[in-house]
């Protein structure tokens, strides 16, 4: 069963794009990869408007103060599982913007970051190379069970956020435990 | 409307019909790898050898992404490659061409770690 | 006395699981086709040629945390994609497939009437899930469901009607088996119409504007996570089979062809499924072919063409049935 | 009528008009900071710009720099006039920064006021904003980023306020907001959309979202580096961004480029604008739900990427451009490669034409919708496709040719309709129209050297430049203090301009139009934004 439970998730991984204060280059190589060239699509990859949906969160950009928090909110609108991927040197560490007065600076600043993809742009095949990788993570040979509150789909109702409510900040303790799980599979 | 739509149907029935016969214009991506050309600005060589310590690299790097590190008594760069904006500014400053070009571009990693490109390893594997 | 035979019949084949295995089927056809005539691969890894593309897609949704979100109507929320869902399978049985319905009768004078109205009723399911989830993009797009729905079930019916005319009954059974010659051929203007009808009726491009996603995010499904939110695009795929099969049954002789060797039912539903097929990668055509249209586009087109054509096509099928047909 | 050749009064000798209207009240400086710099105190440079506009209909204001001079903030009005651009001076006291505004002369002008008043604290009479406008909501009261005595590690944010509680409102919609994130804009911008019914009643923009600071950041970075940096202001149109910056550090160390790279400059522009303008086209048929439209145009981007790449090395960030000429040469064995590339692009152009002209479903969705008249787009100083989608006649590419541009022929599209079928069909001839320049350009391509040797130091001095970016005309001012360090660089994109013509249009229009209607500018944020 868990087995089955893998293979769908790494078959069909659905992606959100974030762009936290990019400059576009890395936006157009993730839409360029949706299209004839790239087509994602061969891995069950779907590009979906709204964060209730997606699985992986691809956020591009330095970070701006501005989008901080929304990108925080964001990561707390997805459900579990869910991983996040930052791509270009903005969000892998806030690249040439690094250190000015609007910018945080990296996305592993606001949210905890599974994979790192750098470039300026990555090109579409490095970012696909990541999503592979990641998604490599997610399959060990013998998978271990999947985090466990999957397995009670009822269990999150007081996590629960309207999309048009301001949410309450993300506190340390919730994003802990996100870190943990995404990390023994990216070990293994 | 729909009545325009049938007396003018339009020019794509016959190249979406076309694509079905067609091979798609799709890459085999991870299974084949594509050709880049010989100058593209990949992940950066540092040639140890050649290095004369002088730091111009680091100063000129927009993204300052070039640090300086003691290495054996002697003062080399080091990449940031999370950082790196891959310019290649700091190839044309080096008075020696110490830097080069390469075409390794799938850098992605788990590992935020694995990007810093100690001055001793010059070509990284793949993470 | 349990009848091992028609409980058979309901969870595995022509019933339940059946419906599922083409619905996923369905997609899978939709998708890939999509993605060839945009001169692209479409799913490939999920199994030979992707097939298995919708079942991962399916799991995955199912094993997902389910959000609630605080300002949801609970009860709603939580049932109405169910319900939907449950509501089309359950109209699908009523459609002969493999010669007999699921329920292994011949249903009864008037189940067409019926059939739509359950479809109108998932369609009303739908509204309020998206309504119940209190969300700005999802009150909208539930509200063109709605209103699209309800436009277009007008013409629907009335088209709907023009096959039943012609057979002399209102039972899907003698429409579909009364159909020596498919009646694609004896009305094709209504086949025409009906088509776009459904086009309209099911949310398919160019009047796809309920989850117009650059407006509306993801219309009436934004809040939507996990299995509910599987469920949900469930329906809506069960909705283009259903649609397509009525196409079948109405249109083109339903699941009765030429049977070669062995077993009738074999080959009444080899043929109901390559018919559906056939209905499905027309429908996906058009898809491709045209822009979204605007929801008052939409609604004019409804009201000031397809409608009126669709009170002409049955005035045409009356007088033909009368004068012409009898002639033939 | 399509492509109607307007041609422009060009003969109304502009600073003539100043002079006899205000003959001893302004200082006029010849040859600076454009055709001339134009010296106001006490608030006269509200009459010069009424004087300007009264004799010239074309006169629209491009950009409204700040600048920290010390003891006093500067502010600089750039004007572009049928056929000259000029520059406005007016200086405020820095403990009293006040100056009159002049949107009910020029009503574009609102925006560049906004920022200027955001970034520097110069308060604008009559237009101003409660709240940012550009910069964080919980940015701190009194603190103007690009003043020089600021600096960027001492900012401190107010913390968020706390939560309210929203009360729920069942089936009533009020408010859309599009954005910070949503699919029909690839970038953070928020949007709030008031609807009555599905009627847009009210449109209010926030930008400033990916508003990374560049221009500060400018400051504390060598010129070499900001070649780089002011690239980075946009991932589509980063060639011209660059190109516009070292043209302006060339204006400053009066270096003349070599032939070649003025060519080879040109080269690398146009295949930019290709790759922006087929990314536009395709992105527009995504908002329309066109999808086939978007996959084919984008699939047919592919090979433009591919040029790029082959040229300079990277798909997107070519970073061709250095002061002096451009980094790299392009190989001979290279050229044929380019040519046929084209062709086979200009082979399938019919088919894009026909299908953005005719195809009764696009027309449906963009025809008549979000309609700029020509009389607006002149009062809300709009650029680029857009202002020639509406019958405005402006690309600097003609006007003030700069690189090779004047030596190489090519049409100025200009279409009247104003709608946003109009405008990417403006951009679907342009499409052919930069094939062209490539092709003229590669067959005649001078030989020689690629680059000269500019110093890494700037005399002390102003510039100011224009080029046209894919998106429209775009501007950029530097004032160098004799460093390797420039001491203001001020960059006008090309969207920033034309917002609000989008404000505009979309009043009364249906929800469902604002999208295309949208995409129609080609909007880039973080052009916007910086």
């Amino acid at each position: 069963m868990a087995n089955i439970i893998t293979w769908a998730r790494v078959k069909s991984p659905w992606v959100l794009h974030f762009n936290s204060g990019a400059c576009n280059g890395c936006d157009i190589e993730i839409v360029a990869l949706l299209t004839p060239k790239y087509d994602v699509e061969r891995f069950g990859v779907k590009l979906e408007p709204s964060p209730r949906h997606a699985d992986v969160l691809l956020v591009t950009g330095c970070v701006t103060q501005q989008c901080a928090e929304r990108l925080k909110r964001v990561y707390d609108q997805m459900p579990q599982p869910k991983f996040v991927v930052a791509i270009g040197a903005c969000a892998c560490s806030g690249g040439v913007f690094a250190g000015n007065y609007n910018v945080v600076g990296g996305v592993d600043k606001v949210i905890p970051v599974t994979a790192y993809i750098p470039g300026c742009p990555p090109r579409p095949e490095a970012i696909l190379d990541g999503v592979v990788k990641l998604l490599n993570a997610l399959s060990p040979p013998k998978p271990k069970k999947q985090p466990k509150q999957v397995k009670t789909p009822e269990l999150p109702k007081e996590e629960a956020k309207p999309e048009v409510a301001k949410p309450e900040a993300v506190t340390q303790q919730e994003v802990k435990p996100i870190v943990e799980e995404a990390k023994p599979n990216a070990k293994q | 409307m729909t009545k325009t739509k049938k007396s003018r149907i339009s020019p794509m029935w016959k190249r979406t019909v076309s694509h079905i016969f067609t091979k798609p214009a799709t890459t085999k991506y991870p299974f084949v790898k594509p050709q880049l050309p010989d100058d593209f600005r990949g992940q950066p060589v540092f040639d140890i050898k050649l290095c004369v310590s002088c730091g111009l690299c680091s100063r000129d790097c927009p993204a300052k992404a070039i640090e300086m590190v003691e290495v054996e008594g002697k003062r080399r760069p080091q990449f940031k490659l999370d950082q790196c904006i891959f310019c290649y500014q700091c190839a044309e400053s080096c008075p020696r061409n110490a830097i080069k070009s390469s075409v390794f571009y799938e850098l992605a990693t788990t590992d935020k770690s694995s990007l810093v490109i100690k001055p001793q390893t010059s070509v990284k594997k793949g993470a | 006395m349990i009848d091992f035979d028609l409980i058979l019949r309901i969870l595995i084949f022509p019933g339940f699981t059946f419906i599922l295995l083409l619905t996923l089927f369905c997609d899978w056809v939709e998708r890939k086709l999509e993605a060839r005539l945009q001169n692209r691969v479409g799913p490939m890894v999920a199994g030979p040629g992707g097939i298995l593309q919708p079942l991962a897609d399916f799991i995955k949704l199912l094993t997902k945390e389910d959000i609630e979100p605080r300002d949801a109507k609970k009860t709603v929320f939580k049932f109405a994609p169910l319900i939907a869902f449950t509501i089309m399978v359950f109209a699908i049985c009523f459609l002969p497939i493999d010669g007999a319905s699921v329920l292994s009768t011949t249903g009864f004078n008037g189940d067409l009437i019926v059939i739509l109205t359950f479809s109108t009723i998932a369609s009303f399911l739908l509204f309020l899930s998206g309504w119940a989830s209190c969300n700005p993009y999802g009150t909208i797009g539930s509200a063109r469901v709605l209103t699209q729905f309800l436009g277009y079930d007008i013409p629907l019916f009335m088209l709907a009607l023009t096959p039943a005319f012609i057979a002399g009954s209102l039972s899907i059974f003698v429409i579909a088996s009364s159909q020596t010659i498919p009646y694609i051929l004896l009305a094709p203007w209504a086949f025409v119409l009906f088509i776009i009808a459904m086009q309209a009726e099911l949310e398919k491009g160019p009047f796809d504007v309920p989850d117009a996603e650059s407006e509306l995010v993801g219309g009436l499904e934004t809040e939507y996570t996990g299995a509910k939110l599987a469920f949900l695009h469930l329906t809506r795929d069960v909705q283009i089979v259903f649609g397509a099969a009525l196409v079948v049954e109405l249109f083109l002789g339903g699941p009765y062809g030429p049977v070669f060797f062995g077993l009738p039912a074999f080959w009444y539903s080899l043929w109901f499924v390559l018919k559906l097929l056939a209905v499905v990668i027309v429908a996906e055509y058009i898809t491709t072919l045209f822009a979204r249209l605007r929801i008052d586009q939409v609604l004019s087109a409804n009201w000031r063409i397809i409608l009126p054509a669709a009170i002409l096509s049955l005035m045409l099928t009356v007088a033909m049935v009368t004068w012409v047909y009898p002639l033939v | 009528m399509r492509r109607q050749n307007q041609t422009p009064n060009s003969n109304i000798d502009i600073i003539n008009v100043i002079e006899t209207k205000l003959k001893d009240k302004v200082q006029i400086q010849l040859g600076q900071l454009g055709k001339a710099a134009i010296v106001t105190s006490n608030g006269l440079h509200r009459d010069v710009l009424k004087a300007m506009v009264e004799a010239d209909e074309k006169t629209a204001i491009i950009a409204i720099t700040g600048l920290d001079l010390g003891a006093n903030l500067g502010v600089l009005y750039h004007i572009r006039t049928s056929n000259a651009f000029l520059t406005i001076r007016a200086e405020v006291p820095k403990d009293n920064p006040k100056i009159q505004t002049v949107i009910d002369i020029i009503p574009g002008a609102v925006f560049h006021e906004l920022e200027v008043s955001d970034l520097l604290g110069v308060v604008f009479e009559g237009n101003r904003l409660p709240g940012h406008f550009v910069l964080s909501e919980y940015w701190p009261e009194g603190v103007y980023p690009l003043r020089k005595d600021v600096k960027a590690s001492e900012i401190k944010l107010n913390p968020p306020p706390p939560e309210e509680e929203k009360q729920p409102e069942y089936g009533k919609i009020v408010k859309i907001i599009i954005g910070p994130q949503h699919p029909a804009l690839l970038e953070p911008e928020k949007f709030a959309v008031t609807v009555d019914g599905e009627t847009v009643t009210k449109v209010e923009p926030r930008i400033g979202y990916v508003h990374r600071g560049i221009e500060k950041a400018a400051e504390s970075r060598t010129y070499l580096q900001d070649v780089y940096l002011i690239e980075r202001i946009c991932g589509i149109c980063n060639t011209i961004h660059a190109c516009n910056f070292v043209e302006g550090v060339e204006k400053i160390l009066k270096t003349e480029v070599p032939p070649r790279a003025k060519y080879l400059r040109v080269i690398a522009l146009e295949l930019n604008r290709l790759h922006s303008h087929l990314l536009t086209l395709g992105h527009a048929g995504l908002e329309i739900g066109y999808e086939t439209l978007f996959q084919y145009f984008w699939r047919d981007r592919e090979p433009i990427m591919d040029l790029i790449e082959l040229t300079s090395g990277n798909r997107v960030y070519a970073s061709l451009m250095t002061v002096g000429g451009v980094r790299r040469d392009l190989k001979d064995t290279d050229l044929p490669k380019i040519k046929t590339t084209l062709e086979d692009l200009r082979k399938k152009l019919p088919f894009y034409r026909q299908i953005y002209r005719d195809e009764p479903s696009i027309k449906a969705r963009m025809q008549k919708v979000g309609v700029l008249k020509r009389e607006d787009a002149l009062k809300l100083c709009v650029v680029g496709p857009v202002a020639r989608g509406s019958g405005v006649d402006i690309d600097v590419r003609k006007d003030e040719p700069y690189e090779a541009y004047g030596e190489i022929p090519f049409k100025e599209i200009v279409y009247t309709e104003g709608d946003t079928w109009a405008r990417m069909n403006v951009r679907m001839n342009e499409v052919e129209e930069s094939i062209n320049i490539i092709e003229y350009a590669i067959d005649h391509l001078p030989t020689g050297p690629f680059r000269v040797k500019a110093p890494r130091v700037v005399p002390a001095g102003e510039a100011v430049n224009r080029v046209e970016a894919p998106r429209g005309e775009l501007f950029c001012y530097i004032k160098s203090n004799g460093t390797a360090f420039p001491e203001r660089v001020k960059v006008r994109t090309p969207t920033y301009a034309n917002i609000p013509a989008f404000l505009k249009t979309a009043i009364g229009e249906n929800i469902a139009d604002v999208p295309p209607n949208f995409v129609s500018l080609d909007p880039c944020f973080s052009c916007t934004d910086r």
